[in-house]
């Protein structure tokens, strides 16, 4: 499969499952949040899938950031340039055909400017806690079913977690006890784009 | 929860077209309804940008106008608008006197304002607006972007048609937000269209208390009592934060959160004056009433701005927008 | 339903306690409060007064001031006020120039104003206020007195401030009736504070059409429907009952029954807006808000009066009034 | 026992009466009214007894007025005007020492200054339909029991009926089925009266 075949399999893949899971983003944000992570991650979604093939036409780097223009001005609230940083970074530093070195360095960037775009780091119960657990489960070779695993658990961790960051902050002790809503969201992208991965490496 | 809609979806859009409609005179929907602009902006001006999700009505297109906003970014329903719909909004207004983009204090504005503000090749600078009173543990947490909002957008509304510079905006904005808090209390949370029933269940003796504006769950769960017992707790916590206010000048602005009815607000008014005048603070400037709101939820916030001579000057400034009118 | 208040009895006295404190610079409460008056008469005026149960504010109190009412006379919550209120309040802001009564089609209302009227010993005048669109069998009946009271209010107070007499206003006021015509909805029905729950119960997928503003029934319970098709219901019982809007100049207004959010109440202005004009109607003045309520009701009604030129200028004059200001 | 004991000992009855049947009335005038009837009627029967002492010390007629004017000054609404004209036409026909005969065209005047002043005639739906029955019996000769059962009976007449005058009529069929409030108030007057005149004739 052509990698921008494998591009166009993952975007659908992800796309449908933000879509399939908005209710329970919905109500996950319900719980310590303005309810809207589900609608906003089902707007990206389709927005995506809108342009889905002329996004994938384009050479890999130009299609990772097209993706992360469209997640900008599509999702809004907090999700929308936290993840638009994500694309927008890794189609900057990945080549044309990234070995699985490239895809690491572009990664692990990527990870490092949604903490920097979200002046957040891991522990604060946001999606980075499971941007960075899939990440570094990825760089230590760890398998399409290793990587969707890591990024399962970390979004159960934030369970626990005191937010520190995002809406959820202003509710202090009262955000132990549910799971980060963007959390759950990265880890259902990353299981997606795992799957994907795995059936055609 | 039943509610006058045609698609859930298109909900904020359709009330957006409908507000446009409704002010002819007074607004212009920006291309593709990404922003609400003032019919006549004025040369020389710094141009005032403000927005975020919709259902806070009428903040903010409804201070688009004389005197307040120049431009308003209205995005989906609690959801933060986007980095293009504020650069369409700079280039719609801005006359070359730069941009201040007055943002509230939410992880969605700031995001996307900010990157907002990266991409524009003009003098852009910010006001964050963070009036929440913070009550107990939170103590040295973030402050949300409350109904003081409105106090910030009127008074550097005025001072920029009185042709304050950028810099002098910003500062003035800053000061403003410092001298200004808010204190929200929900007696039944909202039922956003896209959740099924209200995000937070309350029962019939609960409210919660330091809310925001957003449905959510606020600082703590309390019980329903009395409305002198719930304004001496709300004058209390606002004290706590700002220190005592015995002879100052204040502001005093009781806002609906959306459901409320008047005869309630008005009473909660009556309440507050009395308690803050006997806390010895000097009532000088009133407004009662419901701007900054969290779709239907049935609660009311209090708000105290200490004033100095500029602020109080600009607040009794003409103001001519949808929702705001005096003096012209 | 949760509340705002201190003890049940003292809603609506302590509310518009609330409300005089909060507008110092318009309107004086009269002893032991039994009416409102501006703080300002102007000599030989027509005086307007009018009044009615509270739980509709911001009427009638609420449009105390410059260009529209002398006085308001608040009753207790949903009950006509007493004929000593109103000749209280005729004492107070009668300058010699008689007095007009505002008076909404309520047994009550009529009952109460007319002893006040007939103990008067200055020269008094009625307008009675029936604007409520009849549906079906109810054709030949009483029409309620609704949101289009606000419009016969704003063109008789600017006509009172232009000098015209106690006859020449009545006759407008009875010109503007006939040509104003309301006709409501409610989503849920308000749960006074004398009323445990809801005076009405409406199921989730309830509503009652063609209502009035004192939670009461309406003239048929229907079903939900999405916003554009209530609205086309409303707007074809409101021309069945005036006869074809074609070529019309009209004034719209869109009102809130007082717990609907803002951005509902645009959403539906649009809608009318655009099924008004699809029947050939002038859209030529607009008003959309929460002004004539009942207590927490979710519902809104919809307002249409063809305007002549001297109502268009009347509504055009300033007006400065807590609930309403515009031009000064 | 004095007129004037009399008077009193009617006053307390029925303003007790109004008092405890308030939650009644104001689920009948919830029906197919605003709700306020009960809460107008116990504001009304208070402010009569605020003043029942300095009321029951005046000669008969003079008593009477004073309560139509308390009454129409407390209670509000259409019920105030209405049943303040019933005490004040009483009160202005009355003689100071009042034999059955006088009460009769006391009464026959009363009522008819109810509904000259509502507008209503009987078979409306409205207090009218009691006030008139009760009238009549008294009118007849019947005693305490036979006024108070006419008074009932009357009350319930109103369920049936459509109602043309108040609140209710803007129901038009809708109000069919319901007991009007403002004919169970009355009832419930008469009925404490009765009970008060069979105690000492
Ligand atoms: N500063 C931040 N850094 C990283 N992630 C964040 C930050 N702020 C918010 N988030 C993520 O955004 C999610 C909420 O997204 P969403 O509900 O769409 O936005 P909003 O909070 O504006 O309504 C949170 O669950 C959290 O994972
Ligand atoms: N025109 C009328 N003639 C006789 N009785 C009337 C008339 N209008 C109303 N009523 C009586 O008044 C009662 C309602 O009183 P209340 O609820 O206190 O006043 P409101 O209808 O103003 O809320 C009705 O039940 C009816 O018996
Ligand atoms: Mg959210
Ligand atoms: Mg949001
Ligand atoms: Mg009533
Ligand atoms: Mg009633």
């Amino acid at each position: 499969m052509t990698g921008t075949e494998q591009v166009g399999r993952a975007v659908d893949a992800v796309a449908r499952c933000w879509i399939d899971h908005a209710d329970e983003l919905t109500k996950l944000d319900s719980a310590i949040g303005d309810g809207d992570h589900g609608t906003n991650m089902k707007r990206g979604a389709e927005a995506v899938l809108a342009e889905r093939d002329a996004i994938v036409a384009r050479p890999l780097p130009s299609a990772l950031q097209d993706i992360g223009h469209v997640l900008v001005e599509s999702i809004g609230g907090a999700a929308g340039p936290l993840y638009g940083s994500f694309f927008l970074s890794l189609g900057r530093t990945v080549s044309l055909h990234p070995n699985r070195d490239d895809w690491n360095m572009g990664l692990r960037d990527a990870v490092s400017a949604v903490a920097r775009r979200g002046n957040a780091s891991p522990g604060e119960k946001t999606m980075l806690d499971v941007l960075v657990s899939a990440e570094s489960a990825f760089s230590h070779g760890l398998d399409a079913a290793g990587i969707e695993a890591a990024a399962s658990e970390a979004a159960e961790s934030t369970i626990p977690m005191l937010a520190r960051r995002g809406r959820a902050a202003f509710l202090s002790e009262r955000s132990i006890g549910h799971m980060d809503p963007g959390a759950l969201s990265s880890a259902l992208a990353v299981a997606a784009i795992c799957r994907v991965w795995e059936d055609a490496p | 929860m039943k509610k006058f809609v045609n698609r859930i979806d298109d909900a904020a859009a359709e009330g957006l077209a409908g507000f446009a409609a409704a002010y002819p005179d007074h607004v212009v929907l920006g291309e593709n309804a990404r922003f609400v602009r003032r019919r006549h902006t004025v040369p020389g001006k710094v141009a005032l940008i403000s927005g975020g999700g919709s259902g806070h009505e009428p903040l903010h297109a409804g201070f688009v106008g004389t005197g307040m906003l120049d431009a308003a970014c209205p995005g989906h329903i609690f959801t933060s608008p986007t980095p293009g719909q504020v650069e369409a909004a700079m280039g719609a207004v801005e006359v070359g006197a730069g941009c201040l983009l007055i943002v509230k204090n939410y992880a969605g504005d700031r995001l996307n304002f900010a990157m907002a503000a990266e991409a524009a090749d003009r003098a852009v600078q910010t006001v964050v607006v963070g009036d929440e009173v913070l009550v107990g543990s939170s103590a040295d947490g973030e402050r949300r972007g409350l109904a003081g909002t409105l106090v910030v957008e009127k008074i550097l509304g005025a001072s920029a048609e009185r042709g304050l510079d950028l810099k002098m905006l910003r500062e003035l904005g800053e000061r403003v937000v410092e001298r200004t808090r808010t204190i929200g209390v929900t007696l039944s949370s909202c039922s956003p269209h896209f959740v099924r029933g209200p995000t937070v269940e309350l029962g019939p003796e609960e409210i919660e208390f330091g809310v925001g504006i957003h449905g959510e769950l606020g600082r703590r769960r309390a019980s329903l009592r009395p409305a002198r017992a719930l304004v001496d707790d709300m004058v209390a916590a606002i004290i706590a934060d700002t220190g005592s206010l015995a002879g100052e000048e204040i502001l005093l602005f009781v806002n609906g959160l959306g459901a409320t009815p008047l005869m309630e607000l008005h009473l909660m008014f009556g309440l507050a004056e009395e308690a803050l005048s006997a806390a010895g603070a000097r009532i000088v400037r009133r407004l009662v009433g419901t701007y900054v709101t969290s779709l239907d939820t049935a609660g009311c916030s209090l708000t105290v701005t200490r004033l100095d001579a500029e602020m109080t000057a600009a607040w009794d400034e003409p103001v001519d927008t949808p929702a705001l009118r005096w003096g012209c």
